[in-house]
């Protein structure tokens, strides 16, 4: 299919009485990662829960393979893999069970690859310690798993680098690498830098609205 | 006219209280649902021209 | 027990809509055991304010006796709402809200799943002490089918319901107060019938009627509620 | 959006807020001076004209405020809530601010029918509250509208607040048909029938009639008092735009 994936056109959010963005509009295309900087307060995660359609309150036209995302919700849903501030992970659950349900609320994801992923991200033996006793930065990685199990081609991720040591960044980096070499897209906010990636194209929301 | 005198009206048969009462009542819930949205109308045109003389100065 | 559940969800290999509905019934059951205190707070709620009817109005069995249909469906009542809060405060707060409203599996599905899982732990656990308690209150024995019927087919619908006030203020910090004052009102249908069905059974009246409108209100809830819920959840994540 | 096709031209115009502000300001003279004749003429009359109950006697005259304002708070609701459903379905922001005008007037006519309802019951019953089933599904009405206007201003931001009152909204306006019934139901059950406030067999024409004139003196009423607290709303919630700073500066400059 040609054309972008995702098509953003005149973007619209206030909150608390400040607009966010205004008339905000780009496009990203398969294979291509799109890194969302601003500083605090800017608005990235809000748009991220709008790009992903986690939050309605935006006047605007978000297409997805060229239709009006509203139409195609269900077809967007299956190609999305959103990786939000909270892990998404339960504390009295373990990894292995935390993946599990993931893997029931997304029928096209393979349950039977969740111990393999698990083993991807460093967790192997502790698929059945419950969540509340790892550490910070190993329930962290018991949510970007999800990163190894998916197949979507969409991934949108909101600061998927804190709580992770310099080794586990770079396995990331290599793992977003990956993805977009099998023609995924991604979109980020992230603190860091990401090293070696030459598809990287920058939105900044600091220019954007701030009346 | 179902009253012969004022003071008949006034006590409406026993039932001047209660017909008062409800009346006053009546009166009261009507006026409030005019008067406060009147007023509240007011302190936000005053409130909102503020803000924008003052943000038109500011800029 | 915990163990049996895990089993059970690592033989389960193809996920559809149904095996969907079980693995959040599991996850939320399994939630609730891990967390003992939950699973026993609305019952020690529910004795406790049983226990305050005869205290507070008179230790008399005749009086106790006509008093308790209502003091047991009131203390029901209160019982699941006040398990209600919880039902998707914690999903909201570790994120797992954010990902089932983008499952691309039908959102009322999940609802359902955890609506039952909820009505299990509150509702059915509360059904299944209730004769206990009635003893207490001097409820005759004649009473007590009434009593376990219109509290199994009743309380559902109260979980229903609740679940929508549950879904509405799930995004404020304080919505515990708030969602008894959204709800209350509308549990007011299912307390007059379940009452007046144990009532009924009491002076030994046929149960049939008062039973098939406590099914209705709970088929219009099965139909109706899990909407509500779901387009209650959206709004509340959205903002 | 492929549904705006077959809406009407005016579904269109109410939706803008600015065109909504101004026919509100032009039909705002005319609907008050109505009202208030109506109303004013409707009490001359119910207090002055119309016969005495042959059972109640004066305090019968309580009626032609107490119907009203329980009719016109069962009428709010249900615009609140089918306004609530219009601003959930089309996103239409005018919508939206009807319903929230709708909570507070509503609420006050419920107040005003409880009150009534129960100073009439006072020389009626000999108590001055009864649960009767009307009373008792007022107060319920009045409970519901209650917890509309807590969960809206409990939420902070506005199109959130909106969408979550109007979802309870119509989860109560489901519900309001289901509680009459029982509660209703349940007062046939446990009162002996006594005779009821408002139900009477055949009211003769000098009765009825100027109850329909308070009738409509109320539904205007409530229109004047909505139209002015959606005026307000507009302005509120669209003080960002230029035709409400043009408004607020020209005002201003007088």
């Amino acid at each position: 299919m040609s054309g972008p994936m995702l098509k953003v056109e005149n973007l619209f959010c206030e909150r608390d009485d400040r607009v966010l963005f205004e008339g905000l509009g780009f496009s990203v295309d398969a294979g291509e990662i799109v890194q969302i900087e601003g500083a605090n307060g800017s608005g990235k995660t809000t748009l991220l829960r709008i790009l992903s359609g986690l939050s309605r309150n935006y006047e605007g036209e978000i297409y997805w393979r060229g239709e009006p995302i509203d139409d195609v919700r269900d077809q967007f849903c299956r190609e999305l893999l959103y990786f939000g501030h909270q892990p998404g992970v339960k504390a009295l659950l373990t990894p292995e069970e935390n993946l599990r349900w993931y893997c029931a609320l997304h029928p096209s994801l393979d349950a039977s690859r969740v111990s393999e992923a698990l083993e991807q991200v460093g967790l192997r033996g502790f698929e059945d310690v419950p969540c509340h006793s790892l550490s910070a930065g190993q329930h962290r990685r018991v949510s970007l798993s999800r990163l190894y199990l998916s197949d979507a081609p969409l991934w949108i991720l909101d600061e998927p680098f804190t709580a992770i040591d310099k080794r586990g960044v770079a396995a990331k980096e290599a793992l977003i690498g990956r993805h977009i070499a099998r023609g995924g897209s991604v979109i980020l906010t992230t603190h860091q830098d990401l090293q070696g990636s030459s598809a990287v194209r920058s939105i900044n929301l600091d220019q954007q609205g701030g009346t | 006219m179902s009253f012969n005198s004022i003071s008949e009206f006034l006590t409406m048969g026993g039932h001047g209280l209660y017909v008062w009462l409800s009346y006053g009542l009546g009166l009261v819930v009507i006026l409030a649902n005019l008067i406060a949205p009147l007023q509240a109308g007011k302190r936000l045109r005053a409130q909102l021209t503020r803000r924008l003389l003052r943000e038109s100065n500011g800029s | 027990m915990a163990d049996l559940l895990t089993n059970a969800a690592a033989e389960q290999a193809q996920i559809g809509p149904g095996g969907l509905f079980m693995a959040t019934l599991r996850r939320d059951l399994m939630l609730s055991l891990r967390r003992k205190s939950e699973l026993v707070n609305p019952l020690i709620f529910f004795l406790m304010v049983i226990t305050l009817f005869p205290l507070g109005v008179s230790p008399e069995p005749g009086f106790l006796a006509q008093l308790a249909p209502g003091a047991l469906w009131v203390a029901a009542l209160l019982a699941t709402l006040l398990s209600m809060d919880g039902l998707f405060r914690t999903d909201f707060d570790d994120g797992s809200l954010e990902q089932l409203l983008l499952s691309p599996q039908p959102l009322f599905i999940v609802v359902l799943a955890k609506v039952l899982a909820h009505w299990m732990l509150s509702g059915l656990a509360l059904t299944l002490v209730a004769p206990v308690i009635a003893v207490m209150l001097f409820l005759p024995a004649e009473g007590m089918p009434g009593l376990m019927l219109s509290l199994l087919i009743g309380t559902p619908t109260l979980s229903l319901v609740g679940a929508i006030g549950a879904a509405l203020t799930v995004g404020l910090k304080r919505g515990g107060v708030l969602i008894s004052l959204l709800v209350l009102p509308l549990y007011i249908p299912v307390l007059i019938f379940g009452t007046s069905a144990v009532q009924a059974a009491v002076t030994g009246l046929p149960l049939g009627g008062y039973l098939a409108l406590l099914g209705a209100l709970l088929a219009l809830g099965l139909a109706l509620a899990p909407l509500a819920i779901g387009a209650a959840l959206r709004i509340s994540v959205s903002g | 959006m492929s549904d705006k096709k077959w809406m009407p031209r005016w579904f269109y115009q109410l939706a803008s807020p600015r065109w909504c502000y101004q026919i509100c300001g032009k039909l705002l003279p005319g609907f008050t001076i109505a009202a208030l004749v109506l109303l004013i003429g409707g009490t001359v009359w119910a207090l002055l004209f119309a016969p005495a109950d042959y059972q109640q006697g004066n305090s019968f005259r309580i009626i032609y405020l107490h119907v009203p304002s329980a009719i016109l708070a069962q009428s709010c609701y249900m615009l609140m809530a089918i306004a609530g459903a219009i601003g959930l379905i089309w996103k239409m922001k005018v919508a939206d601010m009807v319903a929230k005008s709708c909570a507070p007037v509503g609420a006050s006519l419920a107040v005003l029918a409880l009150l009534t309802g129960a100073i009439w019951g006072k020389p009626t019953w000999g108590s001055w509250w009864v649960w009767d089933a009307r009373l008792t599904s007022m107060l319920i009405l009045f409970f519901l509208y209650l917890g509309v206007m807590a969960l809206n201003s409990a939420i902070e931001s506005e199109s959130t607040a909106a969408q979550a009152s109007a979802v309870l909204a119509l989860v109560g306006l489901v519900n309001i048909p289901i509680i009459k019934y029982s509660v209703e139901w349940w007062n046939t059950l446990h009162q002996p029938a006594t005779f009821k406030l408002t139900e009477k067999p055949a009211m003769p024409a000098e009765m009825w009639l100027p109850l329909l004139v308070m009738v409509v003196g109320f539904y205007l009423f409530f229109a004047v008092t909505l139209m002015m607290r959606l005026r307000n709303e507009i302005l509120r919630r669209e003080r960002r735009a230029g035709w409400v700073k043009e408004i607020l500066l020209s005002n201003s400059a007088v």
